[in-house]
């Protein structure tokens, strides 16, 4: 019965329908709750889904209707059901069905609450949707209705005071236009792909790109790289990431839910996806490990300077994702799949974990000049918070990858694919590796540890219930998530040969995996000499700061590409617009001529007609029935 | 035969020029009753002329039905126009344009 | 075969309209019971509709004979007992607001059912002049709907435009008729379909009824009352005469055209009258600011565009055209009629009497947004798909017809195509005022704080999810539009 | 031949009718067309048919027009035409003679296979019972809208304002507003 895929769609749509149509009557928190039990409903049916997989490991295809039918494009409702997309639903699903439930007490008061939980329902769907579907178009659709929820998401509060609601949405459209960007590469490739398949559906396109094209086809690596762009719009890789930090203006489980776990994975899924076409194309893989493997090293970089909780969290984002990139590029899709699981888990729990300090920062802190997501006004918190303390560092542990937290198996399967892969990649990412433990550990340090550095974090307390349960079941998955695949009888590894995906493993290497455990113990180490006894104040400068010097607000600012794209190409894109809206007024407007001014005039001309008097409706009319019978007359004689 | 049917198309054509000439409203439902008193000679004629004289009359005894109603209708509006406005006159009923 | 549905069908609403009035008219609880009648006869026509939708997919089509007139419920009947059923339901869920505290609501409601019975005899027979005393009757009905509130001198105008050219577009149908029986020696559409009459008569004949069909099409330039009645008339009207009257205008005029093929070039008529009426609804819904008059000239500018898809089938013989022509008539019932419902909603909430509709500008709906989401993102809806924006309902048929065009590979017709392309590409120039100005922030003077009544919310929640669904799956009706577009049938 | 002297007649009657500056005398001029189609009919051979027009025709419907005349008054016609007079006669002479024109190109080909001739209340109750069903029920809609159309004075005073509880406006502004004649309903009804 993969019937239930349909309906673990249908089920956070019904959500959005529901929470519609009932606005007015739900009162908080029952939008919430709703739109959670329609996850869960959602989840349900995925691990249903999973269930019928085992039985049935090869999957099927489930056809709803034809969609568009024109000329040699048909385009069919249909959605897939292989190991790929139900792990992907079980993900979406399970991190959603968790970050519901704590935005019913993150999102309290908010005004537009149940908004809200309308925009995730309708995430959660889009992302099933794009998951599953069978078709390049079906999919795009689902690509730009994520695309979509995440951008009423980060402008969600655009009517903040104090120029915050600008930015917010700023940050907003910011997101929209640098998606869209990637999305064009996207599409370029799915009318590539038709005009060399004729077809668009998934398992086709494929199956005809495995037989009809030779390793190494220009038309293949063109392709792949096109998808790649869209790729890296989607999954913030170099050097389309500039969205993703600013991303952060949105309401954290937000962030969590769509810019950490599952949305910005999209990327990495259309990789796996595709894999067969990136196999043809190996200067496509090449070039995907590199910018994987770059943004990683950049991502972990950047995050060591920031000071919001937050944009630490996004540049990490940014970094890991390279980490999936360059695995499902250079082919070890297990691997980068297994990752983006983990991944899913730790991340959103850093996410909500950070969600829970702010949100106890946010509601005692009304000073001037203070910031709640500001690290350098914490410190202390383990002791006033400590369920989020906890799991904040279960979370930690995994992302900075130390055995036996899950992120350490995931991540030695992407190093020892990459050490047999090249070189300068593994070395890239271990260095990467490296800093991310530095980075995480700083993170951690300057939360919880020390003393507080401000009346609100030392007036902060546990966040309630409602948020803490969803952080213990991540910290949970994150601590033991390794088990999926653990070395020697990986089970993710064994349905992935299963299910007949491509697949190409390095298997465990315990040389690289004790190095990078090493590495990871050091960087803590570092992290702890430097930050150990939260010195770090608003009034001090970074301890980090002594020792990189004019580097670190360098790498602070994102290696400075943030300021570099909006001179390339923000200002001169202000320049051209400025020319052509002159140019529109003195070629257009200003002049008698131009498509405007026409339609203008003779819609002012024919509204003349519409004289009020029925005398002249009457005169149109017979101008009619005289039209006609000449045009008869006309036609019978000629 | 064929110049009766000629005649009723003329009195449409007056029917129509009293739609295009008159300006009070009830003359204008007297106009619309002329195109309709054509359609009538048209109807019977063409049940006359194809050998079925009764289904002609049946066709023109609806027909006369469905006019009535009309122009009651006409009369009826007609009567409350000038009743809200004051004037039968067409200016009055000539205020929305464009 | 069984003649109890059709005759049900056919019969139901026109026996239980005098029903409705006279239990509304002498029951206590007036707005009530009359409202109820209607729904139930409503839905018991539904359950009849649905029956004999089983059959018409079996491929038998239900008929019967009454004397020497047959009605048939083929495809096309089929199509338009939907359309009319349809939105003649809505109505009924719509309208109780507007009657709160006013008498009369009872014989709006005996209307409705008049018209929808009607309408379905217009579309089941077989017999041309008794399709006209349906297209008559159906007239007649639909006097009530525009005068209904004629306390303001403005509807009355628009009611005497409404019945003056109407009646002059009937009385052409007539002189039609009398032609095609002259010619012909019957009025049975499936003889004159054998005996496919090509004289000079029934091309006269043929003109006529074009006319006077178009007349109720609003095809330019018999469009000339459109604006002013639809703008007039109560909201839940115009939605009823946009999405159902003018499309047994339409029905009308394909019987015509099927039986008569061979009388004039009627694939050229169609897309030249087609390409005209796009034209003109397009220019002139630019300068309104009035939101119902603007309404009202791109339902014009939609018609042609069905106009010009059937056209097309008919240029190419095949029914491609006629498909996507018939299936954006559908859509266009469902958009426009959510349009309107919305708007009716909008004046509800603003508290305008029903008389004066007409002051619905564009700044009127500011901060509608906020007030009542619901309403908000169901006109948005309902305009961008009149605007053809993938992947609402409105894109899909207009797709397919241009499809349509472009198969026909003719140099003409791709002029065409291109043409109303370009058309609808224009028209986001006018909807977008309406989308912007619902979610500007800022409410206009006499903005109570009323709730949308559930009952206004059916039918907007209804269509909304009808146009959604038909963008994401066009094919959830071709069991109702693929055979209708067959005309000979 | 007489018969089509009596459409000859009518058609004078019918230009007399539109031409005469009075209402009532317009309305007789009206009932002498339809007196002249009965006879017409009658000539024919249509007898019943011709009854029935000279009784509805010619009978209630010139009675209804007295009636609505006598209610309303005579109006004193404006000199003015709306439509220029030329344009007025040229398009309906435009139709006339197209349409004319082509018939009497065309002639009358129908040879069709005469049915046989059945008296019309056979037809009409019987062949055409469908027509009368239908008849019934447009007779019933006009009712109903004739009945909508005079039931404003039966209404609860104040009734039509319910909606307008926010507005300023008293019940029977409109109605008030609508009496003056000289109201500018100009800016309420011309969006320009």
């Amino acid at each position: 019965m993969f019937n239930w895929v349909v309906l673990s769609i249908a089920f956070p749509l019904a959500g959005v329908l529901l929470n519609l149509a009932l606005s007015r009557r739900l009162r908080e928190p029952w939008p919430g709750v709703l739109a959670t039990i329609m996850v869960a409903g959602a989840g349900i049916a995925a691990a249903l889904t999973a269930g019928a997989l085992a039985a049935e490991p090869e999957g099927s295809v489930i056809t709803l209707g034809s969609w568009i039918a024109v000329g040699d494009l048909h385009v069919t409702w249909a959605l897939r059901v292989d190991l790929l997309s139900t792990l992907m639903m079980l993900v979406v699903t399970l991190v959603g069905l968790l970050i519901h439930v704590y935005s019913i007490g993150y999102m309290r008061g908010d005004a537009r609450f149940t908004r809200f939980f309308i925009y995730l329902n309708l995430f959660v769907a889009a992302m099933l949707l794009l998951v599953t579907a069978d078709n390049l178009v079906v999919m795009f659709v689902g690509w730009e209705s994520v695309g979509l929820c995440s951008y009423l998401l980060i402008g969600f509060w655009f009517d903040k005071t104090k120029g915050e609601g600008w930015r917010n949405s700023t940050a907003a459209r910011k997101a929209f236009i640098v998606n869209r960007v990637g999305d064009l590469g996207l599409l370029l490739a799915l009318f590539m792909i038709f005009w060399t398949f004729k077809t668009l559906a998934i398992e086709e396109v494929l199956e005809q790109a495995a037989h009809t094209l030779e390793l190494g086809a220009p038309i293949a690596t063109a392709m792949a790289l096109l998808l790649l762009l869209g790729v890296s719009g989607k999954s913030a890789q170099l050097p389309l990431f500039l969205w993703l930090p600013d991303a952060m203006a949105g309401p954290t489980p937000a962030s969590a839910l769509i810019h950490a776990a599952t949305m910005v994975t999209a990327g990495v899924y259309l990789i796996i996806r595709m894999q067969a076409l990136f196999v043809l194309a190996p200067a496509a893989q090449m070039t995907a490990a590199a910018v994987g493997a770059v943004t990683a090293l950049f991502g972990a970089s950047a995050a060591l300077a920031q000071t919001d909780i937050k944009r630490v969290l996004a540049f990490s984002t940014i970094s890991q994702l390279g980490f999936m990139v360059t695995a499902a590029g250079i082919g070890s899709t297990s691997a980068g799949l297994f990752h983006l699981m983990t991944h899913a888990c730790f991340k959103s729990l850093l996410f909500l974990a950070a969600g829970s300090v702010i949100h106890a920062l946010k509601h005692h802190g009304r000073q001037a000049d203070f910031d709640a997501q500001d690290m350098r006004f914490m410190g202390g918190l383990w002791r006033r918070m400590p369920w989020t303390f906890i799991t904040y560092w279960a979370g930690a542990l995994a992302l900075i990858g130390l055995p036996p937290f899950s992120g350490f198996f995931s991540k030695d399967e992407i190093l020892a694919s990459a050490y047999e892969y090249h070189p300068a990649i593994f070395i890239l990412l271990f260095a990467a590796a490296f800093l991310t433990a530095l980075y995480v550990a700083r993170q951690g340090l300057l939360i919880f540890a020390g003393r507080p550095r401000s009346k609100a974090a030392v007036a902060a307390a546990e966040s309630e219930r409602v948020m803490i349960w969803p952080l213990l079941i991540l910290a949970l998955f994150s601590a033991v998530g390794g088990a999926l695949n653990l070395p020697g009888n990986g089970l993710l590894a064994h349905w992935w040969e299963e299910s007949g995906l491509p697949v190409h493993e390095a298997g465990f290497n315990p040389t690289v995996a004790a190095l990078a455990a090493a590495v990871a113990l050091a960087g803590v180490g570092l992290a702890w000499a430097l930050y150990g006894r939260g010195k770090a104040d608003v009034s001090h400068a970074d301890p980090l700061e002594k020792h990189l010097g004019r580097l670190f607000p360098g790498i602070q600012q994102g290696w400075g590409l943030d300021a570099l794209s909006v001179k390339a190409v923000v200002y001169p894109f202000n320049r051209l617009g400025v020319a052509l809206s002159r140019f529109d007024l003195n070629g257009i407007g200003g002049a008698d001529r131009g498509l405007a001014h026409v339609v203008g005039l003779s819609a002012q001309r024919l509204s003349k007609i519409q004289t009020g008097y029925l005398n002249w409706n009457i005169a149109i009319m017979i101008v009619g029935i005289a039209t006609v019978l000449l045009l008869v007359a006309l036609w019978r004689t000629g | 035969m064929i110049w009766g049917l000629v005649a009723a198309f003329a009195l449409l054509a007056v029917g129509l020029y009293g739609l295009l000439a008159l300006r009070n409203l009830i003359k204008l439902t007297i106009a619309l009753q002329l195109m309709m008193k054509g359609g009538l000679i048209a109807v019977v004629l063409a049940g006359d002329a194809v050998g079925q004289r009764g289904l002609g009359e049946s066709l023109g005894v609806t027909l006369i039905i469905a006019d009535t109603v009309a122009a009651v209708i006409g009369l009826a509006l007609a009567v409350l126009v000038r009743r809200r406005l004051g004037s039968l006159d067409i200016e009055v009923v000539s205020k929305l344009r464009g | 075969m069984n003649a109890a549905l059709p005759v049900g069908l056919l019969t139901l609403p026109l026996l239980s309209s005098p029903l409705a009035y006279f239990v509304g008219r002498f029951s206590g609880r007036r707005h009530g019971l009359a409202q109820f009648v209607a729904l139930v006869v409503l839905l018991v026509a539904w359950a009849m509709f649905v029956a004999m939708a089983g059959q018409l997919a079996a491929g038998e089509t239900p008929q019967f004979e009454y004397g020497m007139i047959a009605f048939r419920l083929d495809g096309l009947a089929m199509y338009m007992a939907a359309l009319a059923l349809g939105l003649s339901t809505l109505a009924v869920f719509f309208a109780r607001q507007m009657f709160q505290a006013r008498a009369g609501s009872e014989k709006y409601y005996a209307a409705l059912l008049a018209l929808t019975g009607a309408m379905i005899g217009l579309a089941g027979a077989r017999d041309l002049f008794n399709l006209w005393v349906w297209f008559e009757t159906m007239i007649a009905a639909s006097y009530l709907l525009v005068v209904i509130f004629h306390d303001e001198a403005l509807n009355l105008e628009a009611g005497f435009k409404y019945v003056v050219q109407s009646a002059m577009g009937s009385g052409l149908v007539v002189f039609g008729i009398a032609l095609i029986l002259l010619d012909t020696g019957t009025l049975n559409l499936d003889l004159i379909a054998q005996a496919a009459p090509h004289s000079a008569m029934a091309a006269i004949g043929s003109a006529l009824c074009f006319i006077g069909f178009g007349v109720k099409v609003a095809i330019v330039p018999m469009h000339t009352w459109l604006p002013d009645v639809y703008t007039q008339s109560p909201s839940v009207s115009s939605a009823v005469l946009a999405g159902a009257v003018s499309k047994a205008g339409l029905v009308g005029l394909l019987r015509v055209t099927a039986a008569l093929s061979a009388a004039i070039p009627w694939a050229d008529l169609f897309m030249l009258f087609g390409a005209a009426s796009i034209l003109a609804g397009n220019l002139l819904a630019f300068r309104q600011r009035d939101v119902k008059r603007l309404l009202a000239y791109s339902s014009m500018g939609h018609l042609g565009y069905v106009m010009l898809g059937i056209g097309f089938g008919l240029h190419a013989g095949q029914t491609a055209g006629v498909y996507g022509g018939l299936f954006h008539a559908l859509n266009h019932s469902v958009m426009k009629g959510l349009a309107f419902f919305s708007i009716g909603a909008a004046l509800y909430l603003l508290s305008r009497p029903v008389g004066r509709e007409h002051g619905l500008r564009l700044d009127d709906l500011a901060g509608m947004a906020r007030r009542c989401p619901l309403l908000a993102l169901a006109l948005t809806l309902a305009l961008f798909s009149l605007a053809g924006i993938p992947p609402l309902a409105g894109f899909m048929s207009k797709w397919q017809i241009f499809a349509a065009g472009l198969a026909a590979n003719s140099p003409w017709v791709t002029a065409l195509v291109v043409f109303a392309a370009l058309n609808s590409v224009l028209s986001l120039g006018y909807y977008l005022p309406v989308v912007n100005a619902l979610y500007r922030e800022g409410a206009s003077e006499g903005q109570t704080r009323l709730p949308l009544p559930r009952l206004m919310a059916i039918p907007l929640v209804v269509l909304s999810f009808l146009i959604v669904l038909l963008g994401l799956w066009p094919d959830a009706v071709r069991w109702l539009v693929a055979p209708a577009s067959v005309l000979g049938g | 031949m007489e018969s089509l002297v009596l459409l000859l007649v009518a058609l004078i009657c019918a230009i007399q009718a539109v031409r005469s500056a009075q209402l009532l005398i317009a309305a007789l001029w009206l009932a002498g067309v339809s007196a002249c189609i009965a006879l017409f009919l009658y000539a024919l051979g249509a007898h019943a048919i011709a009854v029935i027009e000279l009784s509805v025709g010619a009978g209630l419907v010139t009675i209804l027009m007295v009636f609505a005349i006598t209610m309303v008054g005579e109006d004193s016609e404006p000199h003015q035409p709306v439509v220029p007079r030329w344009m007025a006669i040229a398009l309906p002479a435009a139709v006339l003679i197209l349409a004319a024109g082509l018939l009497l190109n065309a002639g009358i080909s129908s040879s069709a296979d005469a049915a046989p001739d059945e008296s019309l209340s056979a037809v009409l109750w019987q062949l055409r019972g469908a027509d009368v069903a239908a008849q019934l029920a447009l007779i019933f809609a006009g009712v109903l809208g004739l009945l909508a159309l005079l039931a404003d004075d039966r209404e609860e005073p104040g009734a039509s304002s319910l909606w307008v509880e926010a507005e300023s406006d008293e019940p029977s502004a409109q109605f008030r507003v609508a009496e003056k004649s000289e109201v500018d309903l100009e800016e309420v009804g011309s969006p320009q």
